[in-house]
């Protein structure tokens, strides 16, 4: 199993505040320090709170944002795809669904009308969409259905990769259910990698085989779904798995959390979580490095 | 970016206005089709008086040498001399501008008044009978040319009525009040001189409801719309949930931060304002810079027009960086953004 | 339940009139929340959650809607015909509210100090420099350190979870003995939704309001509630005390929408996704709303609408047709 | 619920739904009958009628109106009515293509502008601000003096002043359509600049550009008028409504006719452009939405 792309050691970091004289006084941290690989037909799931630098992730890997150092490997010309979060906005409310569709074609080689026309109807049919409804505007769909007509516009330039960028957080359970199934089923048929970036620890359980933890823009755990959710070591991991609301253990009596989150304009020196750690102790106070265990699975943090 | 960071950046800008402005409109000149020479000396002089007078304005130099002493002078505060009345442009606008200041204040302080309670009726009450007769009251207002209303004015209230004078500051004859700030109503009161406040006043009603009636409609709508946009926003919902009078809420939450948008339209209209002006001096024989430059533009006059140009314009952008500085001391949000 | 509720709703049927038509939004919804007790709404977009809670509140734009039948009782005041003057001393002071979006709920450009201060004088015959130490303490009570220095703040400068709790402290300025909170948490990340939540479900508990918390997050509820309705197209499915509902559920939607669910089965197998959408309000439904989604339909759910309110369990409703018939 | 509410209303365009709103928006009603009557007078009845503008009748000079003569006669005893629908053609044929010169211009480059960023949209807001920076009509008047007085040169000018507020307009809604997630998907299928400007950017920011330009008629035409009026622009004996009022402005305490009918030509024909510039925002107002 060959890397499908890669990062390695990737750091993002933008422009916040200038001075009068356009001098950058203000940086925000996006990312720091990244290094991921996702491996054909397998799916890398990036689990993380907003501010984490997740979608600065999405951008960098298809090819959006340049890094600000580190590089991006494997070879990205014409085969990463991507689903974007709000089916609202994600399709152009101008254009006809087969434009849509077959945009990825049309805008590198000029195409027939009919032939993009029938490219369309085979691609809805793909995603479980009428044939028939070529002709038809977003707004005449639903939040799911439109979803699908963003998994048929990923899959018609054949990409070997396709981004998954909060594809279900904006649709109601059922219907996220729904576009689940038509994922993993397209993953079985075409033998497609994935990368799903969410929020969503349920979601990321179930659909992932490898997760990568973030936290203010680095990785804090990575390793093969089973033994990160089973046994979470990043005190960070933790916290977050614990937060999940769960249904039918009764009534909660928690235990007031009341940390925030650190700013990315100036970064905390040494590890990044202890301000909110429950087990910060001496040796926090130095930067931590993401190290291994057994099977791949690594964690940041040296009390782990 | 802090204000002083703001401030120090727009300052760098009013330097490039000027001179791009000055740039433009003397690359412009030099197409103009008259002779300034022949015209300062007039039709029947001699050939040689001409060539005189060409030597005198240095308009024998190249153009960019022209351009560079213009620059110069502007740089010490002397706009040239003008062709028309003989004077320093710069004296003939110190001259001019009280009188165009009244009328303009007098019209915006009018405008604001009657716009803003209509803007906000129009928004509060959609589409009801009251935003119909506020919309189509300021699309009347848009719509109207101030020359037009000018003259219909003074056809109904001086010809017809007899209310109101004809035109001018102040009756033939009546001296006007010490000069204080050169508004001769202002400078009468302050004089205490009731008399010849009340002939002042007398003379600035109808140019001042002229220029002021066309911007009750840009006021209006700007208002309209700046509080349809906050009357549909979440903490609106939360002020009303909260039990807040229905009044409260629109007068004290959604009005002021309507009001912050305002501020920056009302500076843009300042241009507007200074258009109308023109035409509301020209026809009210109003002696301000309005009518000191149409007589300038028919007589060819071009070191008038472009002093008058240059001062209008960095007026402009001051009034427009005053407006800027308001709008981040009124709106907590901006100081922290870039 | 013996004492009188703090919220009544009964048999409220609403609608929204479009061109040629009319949206049937709510269909004769029964919700009662007794003193002190904490009552989760759930369902997903388009259930009707939220249009209740805005009715109830009297916050939907007059002229927009219409109520066909029913009647909203809050602490003893007809909601439907109340006067401006009625609903203006109950708001904020009798019942509070608190929204989705903490970026846009508080005025932008008003102090926090200013706007807390504002609201309690509002209701309460006080002080400048009193209502200001009471905002202080309740700002205190949601646990914000340094209050004295928040109060000074803007909306802007602070977190979103932040922000939350300020709308929090806000709506328990004027001691309501209800709290509306209209998914309150979806904006917010689960670290900060645990915080955000405990703060209102102990504030609650303190003061003994009663809260009325819509959500479309089943973990939510069975965490934070003490009973649930659950809302399927503008009608109420089931209900009953939420353990009995979560854990033993008896309409085929509450089961449906349990099982869709990814933890409900092993990693990368099919979901049991429910398949199909909403039905269309704008047309007058015969039959269950829920008929045509349902694996269980038959003829008479297509037909008639099953009857309101089953007996199930002891306070435990439903409203089907095969609520005989199926197997638990 | 309030989700499907605003899906229901923001379905595309419902001829029948459209017809009932706008006939629920008297203002744009009004907007659409006047501009009818405008179009009628100064486009068809010229024709019809048939008459010189400029047949001078020095019997009946300075005539007050009455049935022969509508709106009265000038100086020379040219038919004020007449004169009134040709200066139509001048003043409306000038106004519209003075707006959609400076709205085609300044749209696209606004677009690119918004689009592109960086140092190009930087080099071209500053230009932008530099022209803006002069209040426009002094701009205007500055060229309008150094090019010599005429109708073309107060064309040119206006058009000049125009660009920028489309830049603006146009720009500002590019970067919000710049931010939608079908703009940044088709940077990811590899669309290049032009693409996007053409197929996403252009077709998403033309509402409230034509919404502009509607408005825009309107006061061109007020500006058109006001530099003719002081003497910059159409030249007499030319039939345009400002150098009409301009012309009739010596007679006005008596002959109150000669200026008046031109203005109140102008005045209907800005008012109508208004209501309907006005009407179509509020109809393709997203603040609408919702509450049909």
């Amino acid at each position: 199993m060959s890397a499908a792309i890669g990062l390695e050691d990737v750091f993002v970091r933008f422009p916040v505040a200038r001075d009068w004289r356009g001098r950058v006084t203000v940086q925000a941290h996006a990312l720091n320090g990244v290094s991921i690989a996702v491996a054909r037909g397998r799916t890398l799931g990036i689990l993380g709170e907003s501010g984490c630098g997740k979608s600065t992730l999405a951008q960098v890997l298809t090819g959006l944002l340049p890094p600000s150092s580190g590089r991006v490997t494997g070879d990205r010309d014409g085969r990463i795809s991507i689903v974007l979060q709000d089916p609202n906005s994600s399709l152009d409310p101008r254009m006809p669904v087969w434009r849509i569709v077959t945009e990825p074609v049309f805008l590198h080689a000029p195409t027939r009308r009919e032939a993009l026309r029938a490219m369309a109807a085979d691609l809805l049919e793909c995603v479980g969409l009428r044939p028939d409804h070529v002709d038809r505007y977003p707004h005449e769909f639903s939040g799911g259905q439109r979803q699908r007509i963003a998994i048929a516009r990923a899959l018609s330039s054949k990409p070997d990769i396709i981004i998954l960028d909060e594809p279900t957080s904006a649709l109601d359970v059922s219907v996220q259910a729904q576009i689940l199934n038509l994922l993993l089923a397209l993953q079985a048929e075409l033998g497609l990698a994935f990368v799903l970036i969410s929020h969503n620890v349920a979601v990321i359980r179930h659909f992932c085989d490898e997760v990568a933890v973030m936290y203010l823009g680095q990785i804090v755990e990575q390793g093969s779904v089973d033994t990160v959710f089973a046994d979470p070591a990043h005190p960070y991991t933790r916290t977050l798995l614990d937060a999940v609301p769960r249904i039918g253990t009764g009534r909660a009596h928690h235990a007031l959390d009341e940390t925030e989150l650190p700013s990315n304009r100036t970064l905390p020196t040494g590890c990044f979580f202890q301000n909110r750690c429950p087990m910060a102790a001496a040796g926090c106070e130095r930067p931590q490095i993401l190290s291994g265990g057994a099977g791949g699975h690594l964690v940041r943090c040296h009390r782990a | 970016m802090s204000i002083v960071g703001m401030l120090r950046r727009r300052l760098l800008f009013l330097v490039l206005v000027v001179f791009g402005v000055t740039l433009i409109t003397f690359a412009v000149s030099h197409l103009i089709p008259g002779d300034p020479a022949r015209l300062l000396a007039g039709d029947r002089a001699s050939d040689e008086l001409v060539a005189h007078m060409r030597l005198k304005l240095g308009l024998d130099r190249p153009l960019y040498v022209q351009y560079a002493r213009y620059m110069a002078g502007l740089l010490q505060g002397d706009l040239g001399t003008s062709i028309r009345t003989g004077r320093p442009v710069a004296e003939d606008i110190v001259a001019y501008f009280p009188a165009t200041l009244e009328l303009v204040l007098t019209a915006l302080t009018m405008a604001v008044l009657v716009g803003v309670p209509l803007g906000v009726a129009s928004a509060v009450w959609r589409n009801g009978w009251i935003d119909q007769i506020a919309r189509t009251f300021a699309a009347i207002g848009i719509s109207t040319p101030a020359f037009w209303l000018g003259l219909l004015l003074l056809v109904l209230f001086y010809g017809w009525l007899g209310w109101f004078p004809g035109g001018g500051r102040l009756p033939t004859g009546m001296a006007p009040p010490p000069p204080v700030t050169g508004m001769y109503v202002l400078d009468a009161v302050l004089n205490l001189e009731w008399g010849t406040a009340r002939a002042a006043l007398r003379h600035l009603v109808l140019p001042a409801v002229c220029l002021g009636f066309v911007h009750v409609g840009v006021i209006a709508r700007q208002i309209r719309s700046a509080m349809l946009d906050q009357l549909s926003e979440d903490y609106i919902r939360t002020a009303r949930a909260a039990g807040l009078s229905r009044s409260r809420v629109i007068l004290g939450h959604a009005l002021p931060n309507a009001a912050i948008p305002s501020v920056t339209v009302l500076g843009l209209a300042f241009g507007d304002l200074l258009y109308g002006a023109v035409l509301t001096e020209t026809i009210f024989a109003w002696p301000g810079m309005g009518a000191y430059v149409v007589n300038s533009i028919q007589a060819l006059d071009f070191p008038a027009v472009m002093g008058f140009t240059v001062v209008v314009s960095m007026a402009y952008v001051l009034v427009n960086l005053a407006v800027d500085v308001t709008y981040m001391l009124l709106d907590p949000r901006i100081k922290e953004v870039g | 339940m013996t004492a009188s509720p703090v919220l009544s709703i009964r048999n409220l049927s609403l609608e929204f009139p479009l061109w040629g038509g009319a949206l049937h939004a709510l269909e004769d919804v029964t919700i009662e929340i007794a003193a002190g007790e904490i009552v989760g709404v759930v369902g997903e977009s388009g259930c009707g959650k939220s249009v209740t809670a805005m009715a109830a509140m009297r916050l939907l734009p007059e002229r927009a809607y219409r109520v066909t039948q029913g009647a909203i009782v809050m602490l003893g005041q007809d909601m439907l015909t109340a006067g401006e003057a009625d609903l203006r001393a109950l708001r904020g002071s009798g019942v509070a509210m608190i929204f989705q979006e903490p970026l846009t709920a508080l005025n932008p450009t008003r102090r926090i100090g200013d706007l807390m201060v504002e609201v309690i004088r509002a209701h309460q015959p006080i002080g400048r420099s009193e209502a200001r130490e009471k905002a202080i303490g309740l700002l205190d009570s949601m646990r914000i350190a340094d209050a004295q220095a928040v109060m000074r703040r803007y909306p802007f400068e602070l977190s979103g979870g932040m922000r939350q709790r300020i709308v929090i402290a806000l709506a328990f300025a004027n001691d309501p003995r209800l709290v509306i909170a209209d998914e309150p948490t979806t904006a917010l990340d689960v670290t900060v939704q645990r915080q955000v939540l405990t703060l209102l479900q102990a504030r609650a508990r303190d003061v003994g309001a009663a809260v009325l918390l819509i959500t479309h997050d089943l973990g939510v509820v069975s965490e934070y509630a003490d009973s649930v309705y659950v809302m399927y197209a503008g009608k109420v499915v089931e209900s009953g005390p939420t353990d009995a509902v979560l854990t033993t559920p008896r309409h085929p939607y509450t089961r449906a929408l349990l099982q869709a669910g990814p933890e409900a089965v092993a990693p990368k197998s099919p979901l049991a996704a429910i398949p199909g959408g909403l039905p269309d309000l704008r047309e007058i439904i015969p039959g269950c709303r829920y008929a045509g989604r349902c694996g269980l339909a038959t003829d008479i759910c297509r037909g008639a609408a099953p009857p309101q309110s089953q007996a199930a369990a002891p306070g435990h409703t439903l409203s089907c047709w095969h609520a005989e018939g199926m197997s638990r | 619920m309030m989700a499907a509410l605003s899906r229901l209303a923001s379905r595309g365009i419902d001829w029948r739904r459209l017809r009932h709103r706008i006939g629920a928006s008297p203002v744009t009603v009004t907007g659409l009958v006047m501009l009818g009557i405008v179009v009628f007078c100064v486009g068809l009845l010229p024709n019809l009628l048939a008459q010189d503008p400029n047949v001078i009748n020095l019997r009946a000079r300075l005539a007050a109106p009455s049935w022969s003569h509508l709106f009265g006669t000038d100086e020379v005893g040219r038919d004020i009515f007449i004169r009134v629908l040709h200066g139509g053609q001048v003043s409306i044929g000038v106004a519209l293509f003075v707006v959609a010169v400076s709205a085609s211009v300044g749209t696209v480059i606004g677009g690119l502008s918004g689009l592109l960023g960086g140092m190009v949209d930087t080099a071209i807001m500053r230009l932008m601000d530099v022209v803006l920076a002069v209040p426009s009509l002094v701009l205007t008047m500055a060229l309008a003096a150094a090019l010599g007085p005429s109708l073309t040169n107060a064309v040119i000018a206006i058009a000049v002043v125009r660009v920028p507020t489309y830049v603006r307009l146009s720009r500002g809604q590019t970067l919000v359509v710049r931010e939608a997630g079908y703009v940044m998907a088709a940077r990811v299928f590899g669309a290049r600049p032009l693409q996007i400007l053409r197929l996403h950017v252009v077709p998403n920011i033309l509402s409230p550009v034509v919404v502009q330009a509607t408005l825009d008629v309107g006061a061109v035409i007020l500006m058109v008028a006001g530099l003719s009026f002081i003497g910059l622009g159409a030249q007499p004996p030319a039939a345009e409504w400002g150098a009409m009022v301009s012309a009739g402005r010596s007679f006005i305490l008596d002959q109150w006719w000669y200026s008046a009918f031109p203005g109140l030509a102008i005045l209907f024909t800005s008012i109508a452009f208004n209501l309907l510039g006005d009407g179509i925002r509020d109809l393709t107002d997203p603040r609408q939405k919702g509450r049909s």
